[in-house]
């Protein structure tokens, strides 16, 4: 049951990060994302993947997404 | 940030810390979760978040370019080495058991440590160079 | 038969290759790089008249190359109808080498070098249409004579000559690449061989619907034969200088286009298996439809070397109808016509670039009289008009008398009939000239003095003339040449 | 120990690691990182060579990696297959490295030709280790690396161009990654293996699952992105149009024909022949989609203005070559894809070195300013005439041989439809090639006269690759000879 | 523009949704992923390579060149960052 | 019909998943919404394959003395080696993002597009 939750929550995240305007919040909202998957794939067992994941897709691309906008622009122009 | 004392003075304490997980992360990859990689993005981050809190210069004086840049070679470096010494050894591209180092057992410990090493190296120092490069402000 | 052996046909190949090589590096010095020319032209048609005699005595001379693919050959092959078009050519070129002497130094052309060079790329390439050993073969030298040719018909680099250019590419690539190779390509794939045979190598093999097709496709692919409606590049090219009209016309760019039409007819297909299936007829008509067309545009034409192109078109049509009647004495007379045309339309064109050199007359309108001016060329091309028509003693009767004798014993009545038409008309279209240059007036302000074109034209121009009586004199030794091939196509096994 | 049995991954780890040691070694001396390019692409192509005649002399080479037995284990396969790609890969990379170094220190910012070289390298490594390797997970990984160097190299350059086009590459090309690895999770889903050759054993009891066929949807949309086969072409041309020169030219030469090899493994050796013939008939779609590829890239090569921007397009032209002739599926057809992925990394490869050399000499890319550069760079010219010629098909050229081959194919398939589309498309290329030599050889005003031709270091691997394309076109036995074992090797049921 | 996307994007998933019906159901021991080449790796591990993560065995010994793939992917976006972004040295 | 859906649910939200970020890739005109649509996309992917490798029953692949099941350790492997893959194409992607906003000082596609004609 709580796959299915944490599985409804991705999607949601998901669309958020692709529908928000203000680039900032979607990237700490893809970061969410991240993280949730994190969980799902600990809770499928694969920790090492969970683990890399959780350092890279959380961390990392977070990191350089935020460093990327503070060098360009942090709104979507319509 | 530069200028918040809290969050320097507890960077300060929390950065060896990062980095001896991060170690610890590289060197037990072989009997729990994680691995060269997840270790060198650990220890990577340690820098990264030095890095946000004093400044690309600050973090420059740490690490230098050439520092990075060399050890973003040497990881990979060792790696290929590991499997070079291999077959110098007498056995295919990467096959550690053929290493003379007592049993094949600890042959292919010892192998695959080395390359978890290096793995993490790289990892650690591209993960550095890359949040650099694309951090510096522009003058 | 014997088959023998021998690197002469490479030699004659490559000989003016060697030439160019001379002629470029001499380009600074224009005497010697025309002597050059003179003396490659004669190395050349000494080495095609010294493979002669073994010819007449009924030998084939081969020389294998390469192998690109199997059956994809580089292989030469001289027989009787392949050293016919040779002697033909090589020997008219020593002759137009003076000519374009004279011509080019008269009128100061530019890029003289670059002339000499593709004129001596352009003899190498049609040496090696004559003595080709197979399709392949073929085509390679018929693609670069087409290249090669195309920096001589821009050679004044005006709008109107790129213009003429491209058109000439156009259609003489296009057809080539888009028909002939297509076809050669399916005779590959159903005869299993390109070698050309006297009976043909096709018979038996592909449906007859095929076989028509394959027909088709070869003869619109050959694009320098000028048969309708893939002629227009031919007047297209008359911007070019004359002794490279000359060339286009006489020595190899249209000789080699009736040439591989001869050879696809009688060789790839054999005389059984075009006649079975009608395609002889076919061809037939269509070269007399050519015949007739082109001789009423021609009658139409004012500027000299147009008239002269379109009765080129025409002309060419004899030899292609002569081949396509596909009896012993029509293919005689077909061969014969190729290099009577020759002699005689050589001639003309030397003709009209002598009075373009000596007047900057280009309009039939403008030769009133001209022929008090200029006697010695008029009477050449009085002489080669003859030959055109076919009056005796010129010789271009010969080749129309075996035409026609061709037709009876093909029982093509109606094609007797297109040959005579086509004589009045071409009477039309000569005479006329013939009679304005000697018996009408000089336009006023003209003076009744010589004003002939240099020596070396003159000269050269007197040759073919000459050259056009001899051959109804001395016909018979050609003929024995002659002879062999149509023995070999029309024999039994 | 004995060198030669670790050659096969000696010829991946040989670039990989000079890609390494480039960054520290480029710090004492640039010129240092060019000298380790050229012995690493050196020994890759003098060891691909070693491993094609290995395989002629003891058939398929396996190399297990670790030791671990396939499928548990990663294997490298050599066969006549990937031996003659990797032949063709290592050579082309060596020729442009070598000739890389004037051009890339002329458009790529100083201190950047350190990191250019090294990931020049990195990209030769992972189209070596593509070809070389036997594992589907491999392959994707080393797609990954050619793949992220490819994004890098493009924008390497000082244009802003580039820099757009290079990240569409990179979405595109992304998109056609994650395909790839989605497909390889399918198949792995339903086999539990990732190796090529046990896959081929296990796959055919599953024809009928929808999860194999979704897999095999996914590799070719994966690889058709990768190859820019019509319609998904759109990265293409930018891409090569603004990239520094070498990286065009490498790009062109290798990247694409790389692709195709890997879709060849997919449809051939992972799956097997019949399953695109008969059990789902894709080879169909493939037909019409690289006949459509054919057309449109020779049409939209016409109306370019940039002369890179035409070379791109006839790239996609020439992608649907190869695609046809693999859709057809049989030996003839086969073995016209593989040699027209020699020729046209030789042809293309030699014509963007002459695009470059002239770029590096006067910055002209619109083919309007060509006119009169035959004087100037008469060398270089020649070069790219050649190169044009191969790519019209021109006989003696090994693109006539390529061409041939697949126009075989076609007619034994009894699709004879596609002869024509290979002929007109020849006859397009025939016609925006001739825009450009008409420029550069019968144009005269335009390039400055100052201008001097290349220096030797950029004619001589451009004079190598057009050499090539004569060689081969001439002595054609010899590709011929190794792709036709290959084809057969495919085509084993 | 959207369209199109829109349009591909269904395409996209209708293929996957068809792929998706014959697969094994989700956790299936009897999958044939778990059946061929995975059981040696979960059997043999301690065995061939003395250690107790499955995962590092896979990664490091059996699959040990992909992972130096995966290295050289890491190397490679470095160096590709550096030609990107990297200025002029000031020395 | 109903199993289809309930036996492979994580299928379903994974192409669900994957849609979301391949929309984003091709439909978006910004240029860092395309890198988080890529990003949605390639980790779309990496749940297919964990969904490979689950088995009911079993334990993480780590070899411990009461585990009688484990699950296959393979497809983690290969998503390890995928994870890096996509995140050194984010860092590329960035850089040239970078590049591209220096160049053109915007991120979105159909500006720079009308700029470079």
């Amino acid at each position: 049951m709580i796959d299915l939750i944490l599985l409804l929550f991705l999607v949601i995240c998901a669309i958020a990060a692709v529908h928000m305007k203000d680039l900032l919040s979607a990237t700490m909202i893809l970061t969410a994302y991240s993280l949730i998957m994190a969980l799902v794939w600990t809770n499928l067992n694969a920790v090492d993947v969970a683990f890399t994941e959780a350092s890279v897709g959380a961390g990392i691309t977070t990191v350089l997404l935020i460093a990327a906008l503070s060098r360009t622009k942090r709104r979507e122009e319509d | 940030m530069q200028d918040n004392i809290i969050v320097r003075t507890i960077t300060r304490i929390l950065i060896p810390f990062i980095q001896l997980y991060g170690l610890y992360v590289i060197m037990h990859g072989d009997s729990g979760p994680g691995g060269g990689f997840q270790g060198g993005v650990i220890l990577g981050s340690s820098i990264i978040l030095y890095v946000i809190v004093f400044g690309v210069d600050q973090g420059r004086k740490i690490i230098p370019e050439k520092l990075s840049d060399t050890l973003n070679s040497i990881g990979v470096l060792i790696y290929a080495g590991i499997g070079l010494i291999c077959m110098i050894f007498g056995g295919k591209y990467l096959e550690y058991n053929i290493l003379p180092l007592g049993s094949a057992h600890f042959a292919s410990h010892i192998g695959m440590l080395g390359i978890e090493i290096g793995v993490g190296i790289t990892v650690a120092a591209v993960m550095i160079t890359i949040f650099f490069e694309t951090a510096r402000q522009e003058r | 038969m014997e088959i023998i052996t021998s690197v002469k046909p490479l030699l004659v190949v490559s000989v003016s290759l060697l030439g160019v090589l001379l002629i470029a590096a001499s380009a600074r010095k224009p005497n010697l790089r025309e002597s050059w020319t003179i003396l490659t032209a004669l190395t050349k048609f000494s080495l095609v008249v010294s493979m002669l005699p073994l010819i007449l005595k009924g030998n084939v001379i081969e020389y294998f190359l390469i192998s690109v693919l199997p059956g994809l050959d580089i292989k030469f092959r001289v027989d009787a109808f392949g050293i016919f078009f040779a002697l033909t050519s090589s020997f008219l070129w020593i002759i137009n080498s003076f000519y374009s002497i004279g011509y080019m130094r008269a009128l100061k052309e530019h890029a003289q070098t670059r002339f000499y060079v593709c004129f001596a790329i352009a003899l190498s390439a049609t040496m090696g249409i004559a003595f080709s050993a197979n399709i392949f073969t073929l085509f390679i030298f018929y693609e670069a004579l087409t290249i090669c040719t195309y920096p001589l018909v821009i050679h004044k680099e005006t709008p109107e000559a790129i213009r003429g250019g491209k058109r000439y590419l156009t259609y003489l690539l296009g057809t080539s690449i888009g028909f002939q190779l297509f076809a050669i390509f399916l005779t590959y794939n159903i005869a299993g061989t390109l070698e050309f045979s006297n009976h043909g190598i096709l018979a038996g093999k592909g449906s007859d619907f095929l076989l028509t097709i394959i027909f088709i496709l070869f003869i619109a692919g050959i694009g320098k034969g000028a048969l309708m409606p893939f002629h227009s590049w031919l007047p297209a090219a008359m911007v070019a200088p004359t002794p490279v009209s000359a060339l286009l016309h006489a020595v190899a760019v249209v000789k080699a286009g009736v040439f591989t039409i001869i050879k696809i007819v009688l060789f790839v297909f054999g005389v059984d298996l075009a006649s079975k299936l009608g395609l002889g007829h076919g061809l037939a008509y269509l070269a007399s439809f050519t015949i007739i067309a082109a001789s009423i545009v021609a009658l139409r034409q004012d500027n000299l070397k147009l008239r002269l192109a379109y009765s080129t078109i025409s002309q060419l049509s004899y030899i292609i109808l002569g081949v396509a009647l596909l009896s012993p004495d029509g293919i005689t007379g077909g061969i014969m016509h190729i290099i009577i045309h020759a002699f005689g339309k050589i001639t003309l064109f030397f003709t009209a670039g002598a009075i373009y050199v000596a007047t900057h007359k280009t309009n039939i309108s403008e030769l009133d009289g001209i022929g008090k001016q200029m006697p010695f060329t008029m009477t050449a091309f009085t002489i080669a008009s003859l030959s055109m028509i076919g009056i005796p003693p010129a010789a271009g009767f010969i080749s129309k008398w075996y035409l026609v004798l061709g037709s009876i014993e093909a029982h093509q009545i109606p094609i007797i009939i297109v040959i005579a038409a086509s004589t009045i008309l071409n009477a039309c279209y000569f005479l006329p000239i013939v009679y304005a240059a000697f018996f009408k007036e000089l336009p006023p302000g003209e003076k009744r003095e010589r004003k002939e074109a240099p020596a070396f034209m003159v000269v050269s121009l007197m040759l073919t003339a000459i050259g056009t009586l001899f051959l109804f004199f001395y016909s018979s030794a050609l003929l024995d040449l002659v002879n062999i091939v149509t023995a070999g196509v029309t024999g039994g096994n | 120990m004995n060198i030669s049995q670790h050659f096969p991954v000696m010829i991946v780890i040989i670039p990989l690691i000079s890609a390494v040691i480039i960054p520290l070694i480029g710090r004492i001396r640039r010129i240092y990182g060019w000298y380790v390019s050229i012995a690493a692409t050196f020994s890759s192509f003098l060891i691909s060579i070693s491993l094609l005649m290995t395989v002629f002399e003891k058939g398929r080479i396996s190399y297990w990696l670790g030791n671990w037995e396939p499928p548990w284990g990663i294997e490298y396969v050599v066969d006549y297959l990937s031996g003659f790609v990797l032949v063709v890969i290592s050579f082309i990379a060596f020729i442009i490295t070598v000739y890389s170094i004037k051009s890339v220190g002329k458009e790529i910012p100083e201190h950047r030709i350190t990191p250019f070289y090294s990931i020049y390298m990195l990209f030769v490594a992972g189209l070596l280790g593509m070809i070389i390797t036997g594992d589907i997970f491999n392959l994707y990984v080393f797609i990954e690396i050619s793949s992220l160097a490819g994004y890098a190299l493009i924008a390497a350059g000082r244009k802003r161009d580039a820099l757009i086009a290079s990240y569409n590459y990179l979405i595109l090309g992304t998109i056609a990654a994650t395909f790839i690895l989605l497909g390889i999770g399918y198949l792995y889903m339903v086999t539990g293996t990732l190796n090529m050759a046990d896959l081929r054993e296990r796959l055919p009891l599953l024809y009928d699952s929808k999860v194999v066929r979704t897999a095999f949807a996914f590799f070719t949309v994966g690889l058709s992105i990768k190859i820019a086969l019509f319609p998904l072409h759109i990265w293409l041309p930018n891409a090569y149009t603004h990239a520094p020169s070498v990286v065009g030219a490498l790009q062109a030469a290798t990247a694409t024909k790389v692709g195709v090899y890997a879709m060849i493994r997919i449809m051939f050796t992972v799956f097997k022949p019949q399953f695109i013939l008969e059990v789902v008939p894709v080879s169909q779609i493939f037909l019409f989609l690289s006949a459509v590829a054919i057309i449109a890239g020779s049409v939209l090569a016409i109306g370019q203005r940039d002369i890179r921007r035409m070379l791109a397009y006839s790239s996609i032209g020439q992608i649907g070559y190869i695609v046809l002739g693999i859709a057809l599926a049989n030996k003839s057809s086969i073995i016209g894809s593989l040699i027209h992925i020699l020729n046209h990394a030789l042809m293309k490869g030699g014509l963007f070195l002459v695009v470059g050399a002239v770029v590096y000499k006067t910055g002209i890319t619109d083919i309007d300013d060509f006119k009169g550069l035959g004087k100037r760079m008469p060398f270089s010219m020649a070069a790219f005439t050649i190169g044009a010629l191969s790519m019209v098909g021109v006989p003696l050229t090994v693109g006539f041989v390529s061409k041939w081959y697949l126009a075989l194919g076609a007619l034994q398939a009894g699709m004879w439809v596609f002869v024509p589309v290979i002929l007109i498309s020849s006859l397009l290329s025939a016609v925006y090639f001739w825009r450009v030599i008409n420029n550069i050889y019968f144009k005269d005003d335009g390039v400055p006269a100052r201008i001097d031709d290349a220096p030797a270091g950029m004619l001589m691997p451009a004079f190598t690759l057009a050499a090539c394309c004569i060689i081969f076109g001439i002595a054609a036995f010899i590709p011929v000879y190794i792709t036709g074992f290959a084809a057969e090797m495919l085509l084993r049921g | 523009m959207k369209s199109i996307s829109l349009f591909a994007v269904l395409i996209t998933a209708a293929v996957l949704a068809y792929g998706t019906i014959d697969m094994p159901d989700f956790g299936d021991p009897q999958a044939p992923a778990n059946l061929h080449v995975a059981p040696r790796y979960i059997e043999k591990t301690h065995e061939e390579t003395g250690v107790t993560n499955m995962v590092t065995s896979v990664l490091a010994s059996y699959r040990g060149y992909d992972t130096l793939g995966e290295t050289t992917v890491i190397f490679t976006a470095g160096i590709s960052v550096i030609l990107l972004l990297r200025r002029k040295r000031d020395d | 019909m109903i199993e289809i859906f309930l036996g492979k649910y994580n299928y379903w939200i994974y192409i669900t998943l994957m849609m979301i970020g391949f929309y984003a890739m091709i439909a978006k005109h910004n240029l860092i919404k395309k890198i988080i649509g890529m990003n949605i996309f390639q980790t779309a992917v990496f749940l297919f394959y964990i969904s490979i490798a689950k088995v009911k029953g079993g334990t993480a692949p780590i070899v411990w003395e009461e585990a009688i099941q484990y699950d296959n350790p393979l497809p983690h492997v290969l998503i390890l080696t995928a994870i890096v893959v996509s995140v050194s194409t984010t860092a590329v992607a960035l850089a040239l993002i970078i590049r591209i906003y220096k160049a053109y000082g915007s991120i979105e596609e159909d500006k720079i597009l009308e700029m470079n004609n």
